[in-house]
């Protein structure tokens, strides 16, 4: 499969993404360049971590504009793969591709550690090599990953089964204690209503290697190579 | 034009040796100026000599006592007076690192300043040519009740996160501090490490008469005038609110734009040279440039991108805003290296030319506002060699009949406790948390270890970077403060199987001036010296801080000693963590116990306050320490043990309980320390040492992992046994649980500052 | 233009600021909401036109509407 | 409560919000700043000590006075 990997100005993960997919992987991986509206035939587009346009505003804000942002929305519509990763969420739900959106954790200060996430929908390109219930670890680092949308819209989007991931503990649950950021309803990652353009706020191109922080976050890009058409 | 004399601006203030005193100069500076010129300055030219002869940029106390440092070796490519040291680490690539202190302002707008201080020191590695792939802190705090202090606490490290997160450079470890010494004058020291191609480092001296100077970055504003220049080099008056600058407000996003434009624009071939405007801007780059190629150069200040109209000449050169780079590019070849900053969308413009005459000219609307030999800016600035006057220090060894005093009134577990739950020693997760230690994806031990250590992408190496310093012993000797502080930090990258290839200091003093400083001074460089020799690590870059210092009160003597250490195998490194149930526990000790000047001794004289102990420092033998080191890396290299833990602040014990922290599951421990006698066996549980480590390793392979450490010199003793259950005993001392341990550790730092984590 | 949290809608900075204005004394607070506060100059002469560009501005980009409300005030009018 | 970058400090959210505004095609805009916005209730009849106390949260938490300049606006005054 074709992956593209925009780098914003102030995109910070996008190397390791392509690391992830190219080196790691083997996949074919080309990075994408914001003012540059063209895709180049990739089959997913990776929109990375990091600070675009750092943060100002609102986290993804100043990105959503790019050039490139037309061609991905564009993309979508036509029912295209694209994967938002933390920096990449947040621009995915203020270009309006992701319902709700993501503000500062109720900490109010960044983190970065190890999280536990259980799989809610298995049944998605992104989620596809997994079953509902496992419970998977992958890193997060952000200052603003607490999801919230209106209620009518959060309803919907768990009536639908858009939410695919979620915090949870060491046994599995949903508790607050196992919300890093406050996150509604521990939401970490989600679907659109057609379920190709995903958002997650952990970052699984942290997780690929057995020697960094283990390998949980391959299973998901596989999952969209298994999506391969 | 040589000719032609200066002119002073209708603006200027008349040219005095007060103006003079209050920019800094001393009288006989002054003097020596009129001297240098053959005239009298303009306030343009006067304003340029005060930064240019500022302690900070001129090192002029420090010059005489650093030239003893050891700075050649092998494998050093670059050593001090670049913009950072670099050092060869196999297959192709150079590590390039330095660290820098950002105390004082750091004190003014703990955010801001601590932000400002991280991209600093990385733009100082970025102009080497080199991409800034970690940074590492060591943080000085006061005492939690002090009234500003949790306040500076979250802003320093919110302000470290903030830069270092945004701007993509993995913030991978450091050490952090609090005593009341530090009240009125944190310390806040940021070191960077950056990879380069050999071959491919960029040069920071002026090459060929003609080239272009290019401007890069942010436009320039008022900010931080005089900042580092006089803030750093003038003691701080907590009531005088005039000497300090409009604070500086970093801009990582435009940070990071920097590095990669600059990187791309390196890898043109046509940029010839290179340094970041840090202190004293665009003054010092220009004239430093000019001054390593022995050749001069022309500023025109009207191109100068501008964030406000109408800055002054003397504003525009002594600007200190953030994220600016000064390259010096080919002649005709400027077309290319100015379309590689459009494509970033970032400011960049020629602003001057280098000359072969040995001059550092400036002009402002077409006149020449400031004519002056570049020697008589750089090379040829003031060096004093300042009185020194000896403190006494206690020298006789002995630990006898003192010990039984702490005896018999605290309860082993109780004390340990303590000691874990207090913020030196417990678990600085709270600020780490805050830190992106992933991005880049290198991350190979994550901060919370002995040493970060990093992979580096391609090969099977790794480096391994630790930062050190250990105010308790530098305030009662500061010769034994600096000894430890090389080597404990050595250590610390030996215990992750690593060979300490360099070491980069930040020196941070109280006023120069004051005699018992400056000899505090002297006998930390000496002992700096005397460690680096024993070790075989040359010191390739370094920083001083002086006047660490407010309302008369100098910070105890702190040098922070950062040490980078090379892993040929990746796959071979320890964890400081215990592996597995049923490993072997044994202690590598070389040297002295000590229970002087650690965190035991301070806990005791806290409970009885005012009580001395009169325990005094045993000496350190580096050579040990060397021994310890080797024998670290070949017992690592032969896979034969399976962690390694130096005992550092809280002694034996704590060190213990930390071995026990195994992020997959927390394990146990059971030891005996009978036989570790020179002490009663009661305070050794508590005691300090250089070099002290605890190593686990499979049973199987004790007598072999015995051999390599008492070859070298080294005891080696079997303590006991790694255990399933989380429990940690120590035979007639402690039973305590670990789990229950494990929630003191983590949760005290948090607590003090007020959170329920 | 003011940028604020919308009704109904968590936010989280409002509550930690609330929650520590308490525990520095300040125990007749409530209800804090913090927002964004925009300023800039418009080059025109008109006040309805600056209300409408400011319009414009807001819904594309200043606020987001999902979860923000915005006021304007223009100067002049 | 107004919370606003002082003059001469650099205020990058700005100057990046101002870029933005450009490229969108609002070419009048200039000067852009940005700050905070806060709202809070004070369990007080009095406009009088409702600003003293406004004044007090400003500078103990709310405002970095070494880089931030504040106004309050108190409802009833
Ligand atoms: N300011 C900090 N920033 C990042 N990491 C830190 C900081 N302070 C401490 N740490 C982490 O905690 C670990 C333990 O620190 P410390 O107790 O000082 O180590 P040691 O005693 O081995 O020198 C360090 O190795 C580091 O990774
Ligand atoms: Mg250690």
């Amino acid at each position: 499969m074709k992956w593209g990997v925009i780098t914003f100005p102030g995109s910070l993960d996008d190397g390791d993404a392509l690391y992830a997919l190219r080196e790691v992987m083997g996949q074919e991986a080309i990075a994408l360049w914001h003012a540059d509206e063209r895709l180049y035939g990739v089959e997913c587009v990776v929109l990375p971590g990091g600070f675009s346009y750092g943060d100002y505003l609102r986290c993804g804000a100043l990105a959503r504009f790019s050039p490139v942002m037309k061609s991905v929305a564009r993309f979508a519509r036509d029912g295209g793969l694209v994967l938002g990763i933390c920096n990449g969420f947040q621009i995915l739900c203020e270009a309006r591709l992701l319902p709700g959106a993501l503000t500062r954790n109720r900490s109010l200060s960044f983190i970065c550690d190890r999280v536990a996430l259980r799989v809610e929908n298995a049944s998605t390109p992104l989620t596809r090599l997994f079953s509902v219930g496992d419970v998977i670890r992958l890193p997060i680092k952000h200052g603003a990953g607490l999801f919230v949308a209106s209620d009518e819209e959060l309803a919907l989007v768990e009536k639908r089964g858009q939410v695919l991931l979620r915090y949870v503990n060491a046994e599995g649950q949903a508790t607050d204690e196992a919300n890093p950021n406050g996150s509604l309803n521990n939401i970490a990652a989600i679907a659109n209503e057609t379920f190709n353009v995903f958002g997650l706020m952990p970052h699984p191109e942290h997780a690929v290697e057995a020697d960094l922080g283990g390998e949980d976050g391959l299973k998901l890009f596989y999952s969209l190579v298994a999506e391969d058409r | 034009m040589s000719d032609t004399i200066p002119i002073a601006l209708p603006s200027d203030p008349p040219v005095t040796v007060e103006l003079a005193r209050a920019l800094g100069l001393t009288e006989n500076e002054y003097r020596v100026i009129e001297a240098r010129l053959g005239r009298r300055p303009t306030y343009t030219e006067l304003g340029v000599f005060s930064v240019m002869w500022s302690e900070h940029c001129s090192y002029k106390s420090s010059k005489l006592h650093l030239r003893q440092l050891p700075h050649s070796g092998r494998a050093v490519v670059r050593g001090p007076g670049e913009n950072a040291g670099a050092i060869e680490i196999g297959d192709g690539w150079l590590a390039v690192f330095k660290i820098e202190s950002h105390n004082h302002p750091s004190y003014v707008e703990p955010y801001q300043g601590a932000a400002t201080g991280v991209g600093g020191i990385i733009r100082d590695i970025l102009a080497m040519g080199a991409r800034p792939i970690a940074t590492l802190n060591s943080l000085k705090f006061g005492d939690f009740d002090y009234p500003r202090m949790t306040y500076l606490v979250r802003g320093v490290v919110g302000g470290i996160g903030g830069y270092g997160n945004c701007v993509g450079v993995p913030t991978v470890g450091g050490e952090a501090s609090f005593s009341k010494e530090y009240n009125k004058n944190i310390l806040v020291n940021v070191f960077c490490l950056g990879l380069a191609r050999k071959g491919e480092l960029m040069s920071a001296s002026a090459k060929s008469v003609g080239s272009a100077v290019i401007y890069a970055g942010s436009a320039t504003g008022r900010d931080g005038i005089h900042g580092a220049s006089l803030l750093a080099s003038a003691e701080f008056d907590s009531a005088e609110k005039s000497k300090r600058p409009s604070v500086q407000v970093g801009d990582p996003f435009m940070g990071k734009i920097l590095i990669e434009a600059c990187l791309e624009a390196f890898a043109t071939g046509a940029v010839e040279a290179c340094q970041d405007m840090g202190a004293a801007g665009l003054t010092s780059s220009s004239s430093e440039l000019a001054a390593r190629g022995g050749l001069g150069i022309e500023l025109d200040l009207d191109k100068v991108p501008l964030r406000e109209p109408a800055l002054t000449p003397y504003e525009i050169l002594l600007s200190e805003s953030q994220e600016r780079m000064l390259l010096l590019v080919c002649p005709g070849r400027e077309g290319e290296v100015l379309s590689v900053f459009r494509k970033w969308d970032l400011p960049a413009c020629v602003v001057g030319r280098i000359v072969a005459e040995n001059r550092w000219r400036a002009f402002y609307r077409g006149a020449l506002v400031a004519d002056i030999p570049v020697n008589a800016l750089t090379v040829d600035a003031p060096v004093y060699n300042r009185p020194v006057k000896a403190r006494p220090v206690a020298r006789d060894y002995s630990h006898s009949s003192t010990l039984c005093k702490s005896r018999g009134e605290l309860e082993h577990g109780e004390v340990l406790r303590v000691l874990i739950g207090s913020p030196n020693v417990a678990s600085k997760r709270w600020i780490y948390r805050q830190f992106d230690y992933l991005v880049q994806s290198n991350t190979l031990v994550e901060p919370g270890g002995d040493a970060a250590v990093l992979r580096i992408k391609g090969t099977q190496r790794a480096l391994a970077i630790a930062v050190d310093s250990n105010f308790r012993l530098c305030a009662r000797d500061p010769y034994i403060g600096a000894v430890a502080a090389v080597c404990e930090a050595a250590l610390n990258v030996a215990c992750v199987g690593a060979t300490p290839v360099g070491i980069t200091d930040c020196l941070n003093y109280g006023s120069p001036e004051r005699p018992e400083v400056m000899w505090e001074f002297a006998r930390s460089v000496e002992g700096i010296r005397d460690a680096a020799l024993a070790l075989e690590i040359p010191v390739v870059s370094g920083n001083v801080s002086f006047y660490n210092e407010t309302d008369g009160q100098p910070i105890p003597p702190t040098p922070t000693i950062a040490v980078v250490g090379v892993l040929n195998e990746r796959a071979h490194r320890l964890s400081s963590y215990f592996k597995r149930a049923d490993d072997a526990v044994a202690l590598v000790k070389g040297g002295k116990l000590r229970l002087a000047a650690t965190a035991y001794e301070a806990l005791l004289e806290q409970k009885r306050s005012g009580v001395s102990f009169g325990w005094v420092l045993p000496p350190i033998e580096p050579e040990l320490v060397k021994a310890t080191v080797d024998a670290l890396s070949e017992a690592a290299a032969l896979g034969i043990v399976s962690s390694a833990h130096d005992v550092s602040e809280g002694g034996i014990g704590v060190a213990l309980v930390e071995c026990c922290f195994n992020p997959n599951g927390v394990l146990g421990v059971e030891v005996s320390l009978d036989g570790l006698d020179e002490l009663g066996v009661g305070e050794a549980l508590f005691a300090e040492g250089t070099p002290l480590v605890i190593v686990s390793l499979p049973e199987a392979n004790l007598e072999r992992a015995a051999k390599v450490f008492t070859d070298r010199g080294l005891e080696f003793k079997t303590l006991g046994k790694v255990k399933n259950e989380p429990k940690l005993t120590v035979k007639d001392l402690i039973d305590e649980d670990c789990n229950a341990l494990w929630e003191v550790y983590h949760r005290a730092l948090p607590r003090r500052l007020g959170e329920h984590v | 233009m003011f940028v604020t949290p919308r009704e109904g809608i968590l936010d989280p900075q409002g509550r930690a600021v609330e929650h520590s204005l308490k525990s520095l004394g300040f125990e007749l607070v409530s209800g804090v909401r913090v927002g964004k506060y925009i300023v800039l100059e418009l080059a025109t002469e008109s006040p309805a036109q600056a209300r409408q560009l400011a319009e414009q501005m807001c819904e594309q980009l200043l606020a987001n509407t999902v979860i923000e409300d915005y006021r304007i005030r223009v100067e002049g009018e």
